[in-house]
């Protein structure tokens, strides 16, 4: 029964995220017709436009069938993990993307850890210590985290301990993994700081709303213990708020890779994004944007699935009615 | 008692309360209260809201919600709960002290499985170390509250009753076995039938445990008949105390009359409900005078030169009245007067000719994504005559809600026939406007939450005003004058027009919105619940408002209410409706006093009565 | 963890202290409003004159904020700066509310096919990554400050609907709804006239809240060279212009720096106050 | 950012040069390093690192840098940017369209495996084939075709007489593969790292982050003095200067002259530079209205302050700009004191002048003014700078100009697109010093058309004499007057308004000599020119 139901709730929301998948992806697929200009002249970046490339180039992208056609073709290349050849160094877009992939995904990793571990804590501790000056500073700070830009945030980490304390290391992703958690420490912290402010907003919230509800009221009358209560009662329901958020973190998180890795110079799939962008490269905009949607689009699917798991009420929802 | 074992009892009482006063930042909640309670004795602390009895219990568990703080001394079996540490105090609470709150359903943590609410009381004893051992505790301790049924202690709270939310929270609040439990309006939130199992059971346990029971209810009669004495809490301080038989028949401080008076009886309808003028003052407001001074009769300069004290005038019985000595003779008087019958209203039955309103085999579902449909009215006939009271009687879930709504138009019937005045009303989508129009001028409904059937953008000129121009085919425009005269109507002064909704009181907002439904000059009005979200004195000063138009208007009324001593003093006729359909109908004084149908003889047996005999028949009090 | 030490502290602190923030933080915003109307009046000198022998310098009397590389005065580009960094935001906040608001009153006073058509539109809008759609569509389409303003209104509107719809659900089932339905009262009326104002400062909190995320995220296209035009002043444009000066004058960057927290932060702060004052 | 992008992007586009083989350069050998002196290991940072070694795809100053040490074409560029022999040990020109070019023997491939005259021919042929999408296609566009007519001899034929192709085995176009290599798609990646006979050979590739090279020991040319080698890429200008600071890099190449005051200021630094070559200019269409105007292209040129630019942008490492040549440029052609004579009977429009410039904008036929849009690539160092100021200048004047910052591709496709040009700025590097270079991009009818870098569709028929002598005629006298005959033409008529010519500089720790930092450091192997311990 709770096994089926579950299923059920999974399957309704990959039958969700599937035309999703397809509508981005034919937005991007459409950036080489959105762009202003010539498709071909997207395509071929400042190439040679001699005859025999244009005409490559034109059978290489199917720019002669109907849109629909040349899309189902591409779609069908993109599944078979072709993206294109870059216009910068004639490469695999895959190839490249799969260079830069480790530098985003450690420095997505984390400072995930870091936005769940220190903003749920953070989030916690000013709802426990709700009115008092603890609670504000916290306060204070998502307020802080949440106007202030990542890249502004990022420049002044940079400064202040890279060059003045010289505490951490200021360019490079660093090698191995010690070395790289200490490279990306830094631009980590710059990246959590903006998104811990939405998590420590949403827990403190969830608390606090947690803190003062009937059953919370009545373990304590229970004289259950304060253990008990932080972490069967407060903990486990004000937590259901921030995994429902947890789309908002992720995409809070890719976005501001793109602004960390453009700040602290780092060789990730952001500062790839940007570079293709300002080079008009569009099979390699095309990838990476890919990539990127589809990762959030994923991990809202994961999170929709997780959030199935943990909220019993959903998993009972078939007894119930 | 099976863990008392061990325990050392001291003498004198189980819990002392002295001087306990509540304040929430700079705002006194309750001035100076003293609680005095035996062990397995049971007091009921009585009070309209905002009288501060819930606070006064959560002070005395020590677990006032946030921004609120407490000073004085509570000592329970001599430990001085006020002073100790909180970690002291866990140790206190669940074990000696416990608590049941009011709202079945946000009581119990809704991730979690319903026995394990038990469970995790059981935890900190060896002997139920295993699990197993603790299931079947839990399935010992479900059984004590009169659950059986295994499957329920793997249900989430969701899935379960009120009631059996309820109990488990009850079996919960016990596990540890307390000396001393504290039920705040354990019943208030639940449906008539269910409230009184659960203070039957509530009795029951107390009486089995010889368990200490504080029951606070803003429901007189239901301390009467539930609790050897009683306290009487008025704006945060205790203007009555004494034993329960003796304050039900002779009140010494002229609130709890106010308060035995104004609350209708059922088994009579009485000629005009005594009510009490205003409506309950912050406690701040009246920290230096009688607390009841601005709404009682027998007010004297010396009753507002000081906080007059609580004292006892005859043995056990305590009272902040100084002018009890007196006045008593009057109370006295009035307390006698009250249980006068007025005569019942006769009216040729079975008469359906010409009727207000004829409903033909009325029937609403409501479609529910994903889930069965809700039938919420299954087949409904009923018809108003004109100028005539008809009561809806009907827990919540019968769709006596539903109803009143298709009747106005908010909902529309999935089969059946609604005539309105000869017009066929039953979707409003599909008639003409001037249809449409006449029916909206000859039907209007008063809803039951006063607190947002205004809206709270607007003054209340602008809400009357509204409805006046609203009225197609008026042809004045809504003039001052006229919205005057409809607030008069309703006993507010013109001034009030100029004021917004947030400003007045619960009582006041409603007189507004029944206001706002006669500015049509409807024919009949459907009144949901209009009076139960309201304080039993106000409620009476509105119930004699419908009385009083009824007269005047010659206004005919679909009255839906659960509580039959309401519909009773205004109704004629009524209806009682169970899951979606019509069980009983017939006059009032012969559905209440001799009830045909099994639900309805539930109904009324419902209805707490005082552990006292009734006084006699009114003739016998007359002579 | 004792109720009274609560109490206590709330007493102390709740009534006097958050308004002074919020009465900074209004200061701060009329400060700039100020500067974005009056900015000739206000600017010691004009911000588009170059100094080219001069070139970045640093702080002195002539220039309290020092040059940039081009010899322009930077306190006077910063108060010039105000004008972007307040227009677009305020664009953005205002349509996208605008639309969101029509959308959202639609979605959840109508409800049926209306709704959910509405909702599942939102729903797709909520699932992609906004600001990556902004930097990509921003970067392949060209045009800069305005473009980059009308591809966040599309963006904002999908959450701001939610937000109004949420907010009108909630008014949705209320006897005052229900008393004016049964008066007939004109559905349009309903909409505008009772429901509107009732979650107007829900919309109000919530576009304040939307101007601050705007100004962050303008200014962050401006970081990524995407924004306005080269010899705008405005305040990312100037951080990307300005980092390569940071050591011959760093407060070329930390004052732009320094103008987008404080706006931002002093309209999160007021948004907040006012969702929390006004809106629950 | 990718300066020199800019003129690798340009070349491409191709110039069909159809001049005859001008100078035999002096054939020497490269000067050997002081004997003795050993570095185990230095890091050097650059703004980037490729996504790929491979000059025929990946052709820029930072692929050159690193490549120009592990591969080597036939003639090299000395410290006096003349040729001289590198490979090839001989070479000749036998008739006007025919060079021959001698192999060096006992030449190797970092593999060990000989390098023959079949390597050059398949060099030379992968370049000019049009599957191969070459970027460098352009400098073969004068070549009828290339064979080993010997083992250890490759002749070229040429279409038609060239001067300017004696430079093409110099540069990076001349880098020479290993023949199998070529045929491997993968070649440039980690994992078909480009074998060369140059002085080092690739150990390590991470794309775009950092390059690792080793000295040979059985290098033909004298032995490399660095051990090994470490190229990282540091984007952020504050951040290599940091990273210099900290010493976590020994030196830095291609600093934005803008930052070298604060490079400066560092201790144990030495910064070197050298002019560029390159210039900024502006050019103005004359083919249309409104700078088919004399007088508005004169209210242009006095608009702009060179010397101010020079200041602010270049803080004076640079010259402000008289003419499109550096001075450089003209040697071998012109002594230095002639050319700064010639230069100085240029017209006196090059002078920042705005009552000038209002004054000529009066007497226009747009008294009033007109709206301009300049686009400008955002990827140049310079450009979007240069512009801000020219455009405020000009409003000055009542020209309402305004910047289109684009990106580096779309800003050059557009300017090679040809049409709707009005006034345009432009970047040029060149890859070999010659006078007639500049003049022919910028003056020729032949580049007044799509793909043509004459952007201010300049067309004089005196003008295009002039440099069919000065590229077909390797007499050096006559090349000088046909030129400066050019030059006053273009001048006369403000064939385009010349900004200024940049130097380039790079950073090297004080420990370390470095003396042959020149230009062309990234086409010539530079850690054996002149690098040692001090």
């Amino acid at each position: 029964m709770t096994g089926s139901s579950l299923m059920v709730v999974v399957m309704r929301r990959i039958a969700v995220a599937i035309p999703l998948l397809l509508v981005i992806s034919f937005g991007v697929f459409a950036l080489v017709h959105i762009a202003p200009g010539d498709p071909v002249r997207s395509l071929l970046g400042a190439r040679t436009s001699d005859p025999v490339t244009l005409a490559a180039i034109r059978a290489r992208y199917h720019l002669d069938d109907p849109l629909l056609v040349q899309y189902g073709k591409w779609l069908s290349q993109v599944i078979r993990g072709d993206l294109g050849v870059s216009i910068q160094g004639n490469q695999a877009v895959t190839s490249i993307i799969a260079g830069r992939l480790g530098v985003t995904a450690f420095l997505s990793l984390m400072s995930t850890i870091l936005v769940l571990g220190l903003g749920i804590l953070l989030g916690a501790v000013a709802a426990f210590r709700h009115g008092t000056w603890l609670d504000r500073l916290v306060v204070a700070f998502g307020v802080f985290g949440v106007s202030a830009p990542t890249f502004v945030t990022g420049i002044f980490l940079l400064y202040v301990f890279g060059v003045m304390l010289h505490w951490f290391p200021i360019f490079g992703p660093g090698s191995g993994f010690l070395d790289r958690a200490w490279h990306l420490t830094l631009p980590a912290i710059a990246l959590a700081i903006s998104v811990m402010a939405i998590v420590v907003k949403i827990t403190r919230a969830a608390m606090i709303e947690e803190l003062s509800r009937d059953y919370v009221m009545f373990a304590r009358a229970r004289g259950l213990s304060s253990r008990r209560i932080l972490f069967a009662y407060v903990l486990r329901n004000s937590l259901i708020p921030v995994i429902t958020a947890a789309g908002l973190i992720v995409v809070g998180i890719v976005a501001g890779a793109i602004y960390v890795e453009v700040t602290f110079s780092l060789p990730g799939l952001g500062a790839l994004t940007i570079d293709a962008i300002l080079k008009r490269d569009i099979p390699m905009i095309q990838g990476t944007t890919l990539l990127f949607a589809a990762f959030v689009v994923l991990t809202n699917l994961l999170v929709d699935v997780i959030y199935a798991l943990i909220d019993p009420r959903i998993r009972f929802c078939r007894v119930a009615s | 008692m099976n863990t008392a074992v061990g325990r050392t009892y001291r003498e004198g009482p189980l819990l002392e309360v002295k001087g306990l006063t509540i304040s929430h930042g700079a705002i006194p909640i309750t001035t100076s209260v003293d609680i005095v309670l035996k062990r397995g004795e049971t007091i009921a602390i009585v009070g309209e809201s905002g009288s501060g009895k819930s606070l006064t219990a959560r002070a005395i568990a020590g677990i006032l919600p946030p921004g609120m703080s407490a000073t004085g001394a509570v000592t329970l079996d001599g430990i001085p709960l006020m002073r100790v540490s909180e970690s002291e105090l866990r140790k206190i609470r669940g074990f000696r002290v416990s608590m049941l709150m009011q709202d079945p359903f946000t009581m119990l943590n809704p991730l979690m499985l319903a026995g394990d609410h038990i469970d995790e009381m059981l935890r900190h004893r060896p002997e139920f170390a295993s699990r197993a051992a603790r299931a079947e505790e839990v399935k010992r301790r479900l059984a004590e509250v009169g659950i059986v049924d295994e499957d329920v202690a793997r249900r989430l709270p969701f899935q379960l009753s009120g009631g059996m939310c309820q109990r488990v929270a009850l079996a919960a609040a016990l596990a540890r076995d307390p000396e001393l439990l504290i039920a705040d309006e354990p019943s208030t939130a639940l449906d008539v039938t269910t409230q009184a199992e659960i203070i039957k059971l509530l009795r029951r346990v107390q009486r089995e445990r010889h368990m200490g029971l504080i029951l606070i209810t803003h429901n007189l009669r239901l301390a009467f008949s539930t609790c050897q004495r009683i306290y009487v809490l008025y704006a945060g301080s205790i203007l009555e105390l004494g034993d329960a038989a003796a304050v039900e028949s002779q009140p010494f401080h002229p609130y709890t009359l106010g308060l035995l008076l104004s609350e209708p009886p059922v088994d009579l309808r009485v000629p005009r409900l005594p009510a009490i003028r205003g409506s309950v003052p912050r406690a701040g407001d009246v920290a230096s005078s009688c607390a009841f001074a601005d709404r009682c009769d027998w007010v004297k300069e010396i009753c507002r030169t000081g906080k007059p004290p609580l004292a006892a005038r005859e043995a056990s019985r305590f009272t902040a009245c100084i002018r009890q000595h007196e006045i008593q003779g009057e109370l006295d008087a009035l307390r006698t007067a009250a249980v006068l019958a007025a005569p019942p209203i006769t009216r040729p039955h079975g008469e359906t000719a010409g009727a207000l309103v004829r409903v033909d085999l009325l029937a609403k579902t409501f479609a529910a994504k994903r889930r069965r449909p809700i039938y919420a009215v299954k087949s409904v006939s009923l018809h108003v005559m004109p100028g005539e009271s008809v009561g809806l009687v009907g827990e919540s879930g019968s769709g006596k809600t539903t109803l009143g709504r298709c009747l106005v138009g908010l909902e529309t019937p999935t089969a059946g026939k609604i005539l309105v005045n000869g017009i066929a009303a039953e979707d409003f989508g599909a008639m003409t406007k001037v249809d449409r129009a006449l029916v909206r001028r000859t039907i209007q409904m008063v809803f039951q939450d006063p607190y947002s059937t205004l809206n709270p953008r607007h003054s209340v000129g602008r809400a009357l005003g509204e409805a006046l121009q609203a009225c197609a085919g008026a042809t004045s425009a809504a003039t001052p004058e006229r919205i005057a005269s409809l607030l008069e109507e309703v006993g507010l002064s013109p001034a009030y027009a100029m004021r917004r909704p947030a400003t007045l009181s619960g009582g006041e907002r409603q007189r507004v919105a029944i206001a706002r439904a006669l500015a049509v000059k409807p024919a009949i009005l459907v009144c949901d619940e209009p009076v139960s979200a309201l304080d039993v004195s106000v409620q009476a000063q509105v119930l004699n408002l419908f009385r009083r138009l009824q007269v005047e208007r010659e206004l005919s009324y679909l009255f839906i209410s659960h509580d039959l001593a309401v519909v009773r003093q205004i109704t004629e006729r009524i209806y009682v409706l169970y899951l979606g359909e019509i069980v009983e109908e017939g006059p009032t004084e012969r559905v209440i006093e001799n009830p045909h149908h099994p639900y309805t003889r539930r109904l009324v047996e419902s209805i707490p009565r005082s552990a006292l005999p009734r006084p006699p028949c009114p003739g016998d009090i007359r002579t | 963890m004792t109720a009274p030490a609560i109490g206590e502290a709330r007493r102390r602190n709740q009534p006097l202290r958050v308004p002074i923030v919020i009465l900074v933080a209004v200061l701060i915003i009329t400060a700039v409003t100020i500067c974005a109307v009056l900015g000739e009046r206000i600017a010691p000198d004009s911000p588009f004159v170059q100094r080219l022998g001069v070139g970045d310098t640093l702080p002195s009397p002539a220039h309290i904020a020092g040059t940039d590389l081009l010899g322009r005065d930077v306190l006077s580009r910063v108060i010039y700066g105000a004008r972007t960094a307040l227009v677009g935001p305020v664009v953005v906040a205002a349509g996208a509310f605008a639309i969101a608001t029509l959308l959202g009153l639609l979605s959840g006073y109508l409800g049926g096919l209306v709704d959910s058509v509405i909702t599942r539109w939102v729903d797709f809008m909520l699932a992609l990554p906004a600001p990556l759609v902004a930097i990509v569509v921003v970067g392949v389409m060209g045009g800069g400050y305005w473009t980059a303003v009308l591809v966040l209104v599309v963006l904002f509107i999908a959450p701001d609907t939610r937000i109004v719809r949420s907010a009108v659900l909630e008014q949705r089932p209320r006897p005052y709804i229900d008393a004016a339905r049964s008066l007939g009262i004109s559905k349009r009326r309903i909409l505008f006239v009772h429901i509107l104002p009732n979650i107007a400062p829900i919309i109000l909190a919530y576009a304040v809240l939307d101007f601050g995320f705007a100004l962050v995220n303008l200014a962050g296209l401006s970081f990524l060279g995407l924004g306005v035009e080269p010899g705008t002043p405005d305040w990312g444009r100037m951080l990307f212009e300005n980092r390569n000066i940071l050591f011959s004058n760093p407060v070329a960057l930390l004052l732009p720096a320094g103008m987008i927290i404080l706006t931002a932060v002093s309209m999160n702060l007021i948004g907040d106050w006012l969702l929390e004052r006004f809106a629950k | 950012m990718d300066k020199r992008l800019t003129r690798r992007r340009v070349m491409r586009n191709g110039l069909v040069l159809t001049a005859a083989v001008a100078v035999m350069g002096p054939l020497s050998m490269a000067s050997p390093a002081e004997a003795g002196e050993s570095i185990d290991s230095i890091t050097l940072a650059l703004p980037s690192i490729p996504e790929r070694l491979f000059i025929p795809q990946a052709w820029s100053t930072q692929a050159g840098a690193i490549l120009s040490l592990v591969q080597e074409g036939p003639l090299t560029f000395g410290d006096d940017l003349a040729l001289q022999s590198a490979l090839a040990d001989r070479w000749e020109r036998v008739d006007p369209t025919t060079l021959k070019y001698h192999l060096r023997s006992g030449v190797k491939f970092g593999d060990g495996s000989p390098l023959t005259a079949d390597d050059i021919v398949a060099t030379f042929k992968y370049h000019m084939s049009p599957g191969s999408q070459s970027l460098l296609a352009a400098f073969y566009n004068s070549v009828e075709s290339v064979e080993a007519t010997a083992p250890d001899e490759v002749s070229v034929k040429l279409k038609a007489p060239n001067v300017q192709f004696a430079f093409t085995p110099a540069h990076m176009a001349g880098f020479v593969f290993k023949k199998e290599q070529l045929a491997d798609t993968k070649i440039g990646t980690a994992q078909a790292l480009p074998l060369g006979t140059g002085p080092y050979k690739l150990v390590e590739f991470a794309p775009t982050e950092r390059v690792v090279l080793e000295a040979r020991d059985d290098y033909w040319g004298p032995k490399p003095v660095i051990k090994k080698i470490t190229l990282k890429a540091i984007a952020d200008r504050p951040a290599r200067l940091l990273a210099m600071q900290q010493g976590e890099i020994d030196g830095a190449f291609d600093l934005a002259i803008s930052d070298i005051e604060q490079w400066k200021k560092l201790e144990n630094v030495d910064i070197k530079t050298a002019p560029s070559l390159g210039v900024y200019t502006l050019t103005l269409d004359h083919s249309m209205p409104p700078f088919d105007d004399i007088h508005v292209r004169r209210a242009v040129a006095y608009s702009v302050d060179r010397k101010g630019l020079v200041k602010a942008l270049l803080k004076g490492y640079g010259e402000a700009a008289t003419a499109l040549n550096p001075p450089e440029m003209w040697s071998g052609v012109l002594p230095a004191e002639d050319l700064s004579a010639f230069y100085a009977t240029l017209l006196d429009h090059n002078s920042f002048d705005l009552s000038k410039a209002k004054a000529e904008l009066a007497q226009s036929s747009h008294p009033d003014g007109f709206d301009v849009t300049i686009p400008a690539s955002n990827s140049d160092p310079y450009m979007i700078d240069i512009m801000q100021s020219v455009v405020e200048n000009l409003k000055q004047i009542g020209i309402r100009a305004s910047i289109n910052p684009i990106d580096n591709n779309a800003w050059l496709a557009q300017y090679f697109q040809h049409e709707h040009l009005g006034m345009q700025i432009m970047a040029y590097y060149p890859d070999f010093p010659d006078a007639a270079n500049y003049p022919y991009l910028f003056f020729s009818k032949d580049q007044a058309t799509q793909g043509g870098m004459n952007g201010s569709n300049f067309r004089n028929d005196q003008v295009d004499a002039s440099l069919k002598i000065a590229n077909e005629n390797p007499d050096r006298k006559k090349r000088a007057d046909a030129l400066k005959d050019v030059f006053k033409v273009a001048d006369d008529d403000v064939a385009v308004v010349p900004i200024f010519w940049p130097d380039t500089a790079m950073a090297i720790s004080s420990k370390y000599n470095f003396s042959g930092y020149t230009a062309f450091w990234y086409s010539v192997p530079w850690a054996i020119r002149g690098f040692g311990l001090k």
